[in-house]
């Protein structure tokens, strides 16, 4: 359903951060998108969501379709309405707004009063933490809550694809495992597709069904999660595994050790 | 992006040395700087009083100008801003045979009268009996604002003994929160103390403020039977609806200088400025209306007598004085070495110059510089504005203050 | 690094502290105890009061009730800047960096406690400043080369990448010549990778500086490997307290924080 | 600006303004020729640099505390008017030289901006930057409600003279107004690279990292206005002695705001931005006012008043279309050609 | 006490127009969070509009109002489409010196077309005074004081309880993230000042009611600034308060300080309001305070 193809994208005409990256998903499916730092993650979600345009970023080379249609020219808001949801970094929300209308503002680009009705009672099923303080203002809310409030809204949308940008970032471990359980949930119950980019590979592999490993602005290395996981490099570099399958200690790191970087 | 801005950036400066290029002539000329007000406080009394003065001067360069030579009206928009005015009289001080300067509003005249004096020039300034008290270059339009106001006072000390009333009148006053709404008590205030006028403190208010109920109420109040409601017009035209709408007009004899309302303004607010006494020191409403001077240069410039304002002949009496100006400099200096002294002594030599009663008589002379010393008293009368006294003479207000 | 003994001689020591936002509660009657030249982890789950507790030692906040000592001087009604001056630095979670100036000027800035010229000799530039301002500048050339920004020293900082960034973030705090460092989330948001690279500088750090660190940190790797003793807050309460190990085993930990496994 | 391949090999050469012998030389000519400028520049545009240089001494200052403190302040024309008045009742009223009066009118200022900038310590952004305006109108309305200033009638003070050498033309004026301007501007670019000038930058940046890196907020916001209002008091001194009057009409709101316009065009956090900045105000009012006679002149059926609203939309439009081609000022332009100038000729 | 009473009322009914003038400046604020300086210029051509189709062309009274809305209304659009939106995503203050910009322009225009002279609006309100109590009220400026409360209670109305309203609010917070959840933004602009340019023609005929058109009118912008800022620039409610206050503190400031300082108290009393406002509430009476997170 959503396939991108070789493209490029520049920041102020200037700074080159993708130099083609291609993906696919199809209907229904979990992708996991990892890296490092910098890699161009975010970028690349970015220019699935048309938000890099208010960056004064640009795909310029390549392109990107979803459900047969070119996407990476139009407004992020466009994208919306075509299922296309993006849940950014850092659980931005609307602080001054209540919970419940951030998960109204969610369904801004929807005109079926019904529908939404519904769907906000099923998003309250998914997160009864939200039912529970949905007059409060959500500035106020914690990490956790902030999260479910962001994915919450997210789905108000009714996307058929939703774009999650590191769902773990500075949660407890309990917390990572209770996001993820939900996201597998909305996976199996609404059919939304999920593209998900984490730093936490460990969880991101064990939820997915293919994952994608970014570097330098290129994808160098993907196929389905349970084959990655056996990968030397993906067990060394992103699971933290030594070679034996035991995980090495971060007191041991040497001064001068080995450092992976693919070639290409 | 930068190449788009740097050409539109070349061609307005490549339109704007062009056309400053092209008002450089070969005739002979002789340049009037006028530092205005065309888009700030005053802009109302200012822009029909340079049309004025802009029309007379393309009338006389159509005629041949002034014994062969030509006027060049150079009119600088200064914004009722100090700082602009001083930097343009410095950007236009060395036109060639550069002979007046008129400053519009009292801060500017202040401020350039310095250079004025430094340079050997000449300046007009509105009203500011300063310049009376201290005979420089700077001359003024009419008589000071002053003496104007203490005119004003003669009047209510004869309203009053024809009303019949005993005791002495009480005045109040209400004016801008500036120099100029300070400038007519300099010597008006010791005028009233000399008729024996009962003079309640002074109101003063920012231009531009939107009701004046206070300042009315606390004058009315301490018993004025009379208040003059200084500022230039409309700001005097929205005192008095206010005193009006206070039902003050009924009981209070509303006065105002000569920026009081003009016949233009009165439209809709006839009701509340009836009886509203101006003292001008040129042709008002029906004065003017009925000036054929005026009237036919307005009729020729600016069509339909419609919108006439009588300020447009003020501005063309300032053009009378010059020419007349130019005529006795040219005769004693030649074109040649012409030079804004020659003007500043010619200015003084003016006395008596008849201005097709637009305004009393020309009263520059060497220890003199008033522009007239007459005014005339006009009345509001069922939406009109009447002369209800021929033109009578100022008395010296300026003199009694110490400056 | 094997494991050190600690003299029970407190650097920090925190009484009683107790935080309130309107009706909030933040942090309610925690003490904690910093020991010289130990590192400490402070876990707990989102909105445990971790970052509350590292604002009331810097001076951001100031707690209702409690005492916060520093080597016997009281911090509590201190502003940040004094508690700056007294050599106690830190980082941000989130990064909070001067972002118009380059990763060279982040740091410089980091020296101001130490440097002595006012505004008047700044204008000058002459003589005594300028040596001043190169003395220091081999200070921070010495940061540079421990943490590995060479590269970086003349970019604007807000044009780094994140892992970069917070690079900076952490040799702005060793430029103060810290006598205590408060690390808030070093890691967060990084790969293995990256987190080794981070482990390794605070280690480096610890061991050529043998400073305490005070540490909030969500990787569990991470704190058991490299932090000597475990605070757990929980709800702006102190859950437990002890060494690694003990931690992981217990109950109230696992339920409140570290989940089920 | 150097060319590639030029390294430093010290700290001390790293931290140099001046790097090769080529600015030396660039910097002693452009010197030689500014001093010797009023033998052979025409009385107009000296008076013109004159007025251009006022404005520099007001910028820099606002740029310090504006573009590099990150206070937005709404009151330097106020504070140019205690300079002002300072130095002319300094002057007049108790016969201290001139030479004496232009720092402590500096000083006067920056005492007075101590108090205007105190609602900085607990106000931000736009709402200091409207409290700054408030304080503009306050300052103005104390100096037209008091004795010593003259109230309404304004001051009159004298040129200043040295041992009855009288700089009392644009042109000897020019001297005076040229050197302060460079002595002003050369300590601010040293400010602002040394500690308080990285403290300031902090404090715009990220106040809240800045006080954990040692920063004194109120000491520093407090200082930069100081030192903000010491030019702006130092150029209003020099503004009353070149021009002579003094009155509070001088110093509207409408400048204080064409002062923000010059440091936002010029570019926030640069001192060359402040000059770019004022050339183009200054220029663009120049051109106004210039054209609007000429003008007038050419069209005769138009008129002056016409005209003159004319050059008020032009100039405005002026403004706007530059903002929408170049909103991050000159000094952004500036630094794209120095690092293209520096690069060449290699393209990135 | 009648008196105080007196210019307390008189105080109100200037308040009101400060109210409905800063109406204008905080919607704009709220959704776009720029100071626009240029809405004196759009309260100053929504009076000058209304007045060209009630006293130029003759037009009875709803069919002139109509109009001048929908010019101002224009206007306000034009001002977002042309000129502030190019700069979406620039620094604040190069939209702010830009609506300063605009304001010299627009002032050019409304100079240009008034040719030095004063326009007044003829009577199309009711006349006369209301007498209760010893206190007397003018009818027309009574009427612009309710017309000035309902289209408060409309415009809070507005943004509470419409789909419209929610996406204004939401925009006022993050531009990125409300796009990012398909509101669009670049539309809620316009709206925004299409709704500001039409509080801006109300407020602009109720002033022109009062003062006549000239070229002091659009200087009630920063009337309406001090009245947004003390209130708190994103809120309603406060530029209705603080408007009515100002009014209040102005009139009555004048009355009883005046003699003492010898005049001109109109000219400050607001300014130390706005100051003393500020020193104790730093964002307004009845602002936001920012949820700030360390």
């Amino acid at each position: 359903m959503l396939s991108i193809n070789n493209i490029e994208v520049i920041y102020s005409n200037v700074i080159l951060v993708l130099k083609g990256v291609s993906l696919t998903m199809g209907q229904g499916d979990i992708v996991a998108l990892l890296g490092a730092n910098g890699a161009g993650k975010t970028t690349a979600l970015k220019a699935m969501s048309g938000l890099l345009r208010t960056e004064l970023g640009e795909v310029t080379d390549g392109s990107i379709e979803f459900e047969g249609t070119r996407i990476d020219h139009r407004d992020p808001e466009e994208i919306v309405r075509m299922g296309v949801v993006q849940v950014m970094e850092g659980r931005p929300m609307f602080e001054q707004l209540t919970v419940e209308e951030n998960i109204r503002v969610g369904a801004y680009s929807r005109n079926d009063t019904a529908g939404i009705r519904a769907d906000m009672e099923e998003v309250y099923g998914y997160f009864p933490t939200l039912a529970r303080m949905k007059d409060r203002v959500s500035g106020y809310l914690s990490g956790g809550e902030r999260q479910m409030l962001v994915m919450g809204r997210g789905l108000m949308a009714r996307p058929k694809l939703m774009l999650l940008d590191e769902p773990s970032l500075g949660l407890s471990p309990a917390l990572v495992k209770e996001i993820f359980k939900i996201i597998q949930r909305i996976n199996r119950e609404q059919d939304t597709s999920i593209l998900v980019v984490e730093q936490n590979a460990v969880i991101a592999l064990s939820i997915s069904d293919h994952a994608y490993v970014m570097e330098n602005g290129r994808i160098v290395l993907d196929g389905p999660s349970a084959k990655l996981k056996e990968n030397e490099d993906i067990k060394e570099f992103y699971l933290g595994l030594s070679q034996v399958g035991k995980r090495k200690s971060y007191k041991d790191v040497k001064h001068y050790r080995r450092r992976k970087r693919w070639l290409s | 992006m930068g190449k788009r801005l740097g050409i539109l950036f070349t061609m307005v400066v490549v339109i704007c040395l062009s056309l400053t290029m092209s008002t450089f002539g070969a005739e002979k000329e002789v340049a009037y700087l006028s530092l205005a007000d065309y888009t700030g406080p005053i802009a109302g009394l200012n822009v029909p009083a340079d049309m004025g003065l802009e029309d007379f001067i393309k009338e006389v360069n159509a005629k041949g100008g002034v014994d062969g030579v030509k006027i060049k009206f150079i009119g600088i928009d200064t914004r009722y801003d100090v700082a602009r005015a001083v930097s343009a009289y410095k950007r236009y001080r060395r036109t060639p045979r550069l002979l007046m300067v008129n400053s519009i509003s009292t801060g500017i005249g202040k401020a350039v009268a310095r250079l004025i004096e430094r340079d050997k020039k000449a300046q007009l300034v509105p009203g500011d009996g300063e310049f009376q008290a201290h005979i420089g270059r700077t001359f003024l339009w009419g008589p000071a604002y002053q003496d104007a106001f203490a005119a004003t006072l003669d009047w209510i000390m004869d309203d009053w003994k024809k009303k019949g009333k005993s005791g002495t009148p009480v005045v109040g006053y209400l004016s801008w929160d500036n120099p100029y709404g300070r400038e007519h008590l300099r010597g008006g205030k010791e005028y009233a103390e000399k008729l024996g006028i009962k003079f309640l403190p002074p109101e003063f208010f920012p231009p531009g403020t939107l009701k004046h109920d206070v300042y009315l109420t606390r004058l009315a109040k301490a018993g004025a039977d009379y208040i003059h409601a200084g500022g230039v017009d409309p700001t005097p035209t929205n005192v008095i609806r206010d005193g009006h709408a206070l039902g003050l007009t009924k009981t209070i004899q509303f006065t105002t200088d000569y920026w009081g309302p003009t016949a233009l303004g009165i439209g809709v607010h006839a009701e509340a400025l009836e009886g509203t006494v101006i003292t001008s020191f040129y042709e008002r409403g029906e004065d003017a209306r009925n000036n054929p001077f005026v009237t036919d240069q307005w009729k020729k410039y600016r069509g339909s007598m419609d919108k006439f304002n009588e300020v447009y002949g003020m501005g063309m009496s300032w053009g009378m004085t010059y020419v007349a100006g130019l005529k006795k400099a040219l005769k004693t200096t030649g074109y040649d070495n012409l030079k804004a002294n020659h003007m500043y002594k010619a200015y003084q030599e003016l006395t008596g110059l008849k201005k097709h009663d637009i305004q009393g008589p020309c009263a520059y002379s060497p220890k003199s510089r008033l522009g007239s010393k007459v005014v005339k008293i006009y009345r509001v009368k069922d939406g009109k504005i009447v002369p209800i006294t021929g033109w009578r003479e100022v008395p010296n207000a300026v003199g009694l203050h110490t400056f | 690094m094997s494991h050190r003994q600690h003299e029970n001689r407190p650097v920090i020591r925190v009484r009683r502290l107790s935080l309130r936002f309107g009706g909030l509660e933040a942090l309610s009657n925690v003490s904690v105890d910093v020991q010289e030249g130990e590192i400490l982890a402070i876990i707990g789950p989102n909105g445990a009061g971790k970052t509350c507790f590292l604002n009331c030692i810097n001076g951001f906040y100031h707690p209702y009730e409690g005492e916060i000592l520093y080597r016997d001087k009281d911090l509590t009604r201190l502003k940040p800047h004094k508690i700056a001056a007294l050599g106690l630095a830190r980082t941000f979670q989130n990064i909070e960096l001067f972002s118009g100036l380059t990763a060279l000027d982040n740091l410089m800035s980091a020296r101001h406690i130490h440097m002595r010229h006012g505004a008047l000799l700044g204008c000058l530039f002459f003589g005594p400043t300028r040596k001043e301002e190169i003395a220091h500048r081999e200070r921070v050339e010495e940061v540079i080369d421990l943490l590995e920004m060479e590269s970086i020293r003349k970019k604007t900082v807000g044009s780094l990448p994140y892992g970069q960034r917070k690079k900076v973030d952490l040799a702005r705090a060793l430029c103060m010549d810290p006598a205590l460092l408060l690390l808030d989330e070093p890691m967060a948001g990084m790969n293995v990778e990256e987190k080794e690279d981070m482990a390794r500088f605070i280690l480096d750090v610890y061991e050529l500086k043998k400073i305490p660190i005070v540490l909030i940190e969500h990787d569990m790797d991470v704190v058991m490997d490299i932090c000597h003793r475990i605070v757990v807050l929980d709800f702006g309460r102190k859950l437990a307290e002890g060494r690694a190990q003990d931690i992981k085993d217990d109950e109230r930990v696992i339920r409140a924080y570290l989940g089920e496994a | 600006m150097r060319p590639c391949g030029v390294f430093d090999k010290s700290y001390a050469l790293d931290i140099a303004i001046i790097r090769t012998w080529q600015h030396w030389a660039v910097l002693i000519s452009a010197l030689v020729f500014l001093y010797l400028f009023p033998l052979f520049g025409s009385y107009y545009l000296i008076s013109f640099i004159n007025l251009l240089c006022i404005s520099i001494i007001v910028v820099l200052g606002l740029q310090i505390v504006s573009g590099f403190c990150g206070q937005i302040s709404f009151g330097q024309a106020a504070f140019m008017a205690v300079g002002a008045y300072t130095s002319s009742i300094l002057t007049i009223r108790y016969g201290i030289s001139f030479w004496l009066a232009l720092p402590l009118s500096g000083i006067m200022a920056g005492a007075v901006g101590i108090i205007g900038g105190a609602p900085s310590l607990r106000i931000k952004g736009m709402y200091l930057a409207m409290a700054t305006i408030a304080i503009h109108f306050v300052v103005i309305w104390v100096i037209l409600h008091m004795e010593i200033t003259g109230s309404f009638k304004g001051l009159y003070p004298m040129p200043p003279s040295i041992g009855g050498f009288e700089f009392d033309t644009d042109e000897r004026m020019f001297y005076i107004i040229v050197s302060v301007v460079i002595i002003m501007t050369y300590a601010a670019r040293n400010l602002m690279r040394s500690k308080v000038g990285r403290a300031f930058v902090a404090i715009r940046d990220n106040d809240l990292a800045g006080e954990v890196m040692g920063v004194n907020l109120y000491y520093y916001k407090l200082l930069a206005f100081f030192i903000s209002c010491f030019y702006a008091g130092v150029a209003g001194s020099l503004w009353a002695h070149l021009i002579t009057v003094v009155n509070a009409e001088q110093f509207t709101l409408l400048h204080a705001l064409e002062y923000v316009g010059m440091l936002i065009i010029g570019g926030m956090g640069s001192i060359p931005g402040v000059f770019f900045g004022v050339l183009f105000i200054r220029i663009l009012n120049e051109l106004v006012m210039f054209t609007s006679p000429a003008l007038a002149k050419a069209l005769p059926w138009m008129g002056s008043s016409p005209a003159a609203s004319l050059g008020l939309i032009a100039f405005g439009l002026a403004m706007a279309v530059f903002l929408i081609f170049e909103p991050r000022g000159l000094a952004h332009r500036w630094e794209i050609f120095k690092s293209s100038y520096r690069l060449y000729p290699f393209a990135h | 006490m009648i008196e105080f009473l007196q210019h307390s009322i008189t105080g109100l009914m200037t308040g009101s127009l400060y109210a409905l003038v800063a109406a204008g400046i905080v919607l704009v604020y709220k959704s776009t969070h720029v100071v626009s300086l240029a809405h004196g210029q759009l309260v100053a051509f929504g009076a000058l509009f209304f007045w060209f189709f009630l006293g130029g062309l003759g037009l009875p009274f709803w069919a002139g109002l109509i109009p001048a809305f929908v010019l101002t209304a224009l206007l306000g659009l034009a001002i977002e489409r042309v000129a502030l939106r190019p700069l979406i995503g620039q620094p604040l203050l190069a939209a702010f010196l830009m609506t300063f910009a605009l304001f010299i322009a627009l002032e050019g225009v409304f100079v240009l077309y008034l040719k030095g002279e004063t326009r007044t609006l003829p009577h199309f309100l009711p006349q006369g005074n209301l007498h209760v109590a010893g206190i007397s009220v003018p009818i027309n400026q009574l009427i612009g004081f309710c017309v000035a409360l309902l289209l408060f209670g409309l415009l809070s109305l507005i943004f509470k309880h419409t789909k419209l309203g929610l996406g204004m609010r939401a925009t006022a917070e993050d531009h990125r993230l409300a796009q990012s959840t398909g509101i669009v933004v670049k539309t809620i602009f316009s709206y925004i000042w299409i709704l500001s340019g039409i509080v801006a023609a109300v407020a602009g005929i109720a002033t022109a009611n009062v003062m006549d058109i000239y070229y002091m009118l659009p200087y009630i912008g920063i009337n309406g600034l001090i009245v947004a800022i003390c209130g708190g620039l994103d809120s309603l409610a406060g530029a209705l308060i603080v408007g009515l206050l100002l009014g209040v503190v102005e009139n009555v400031g004048a009355a009883y300080l005046d003699p003492l300082v010898g005049g001109g108290i109109k000219d400050v009393a607001g300014y130390a309001v706005l100051l003393l406002v500020l020193l104790i509430r730093p964002y307004g009476l009845f602002g936001l305070v920012k949820i700030e997170r360390i």
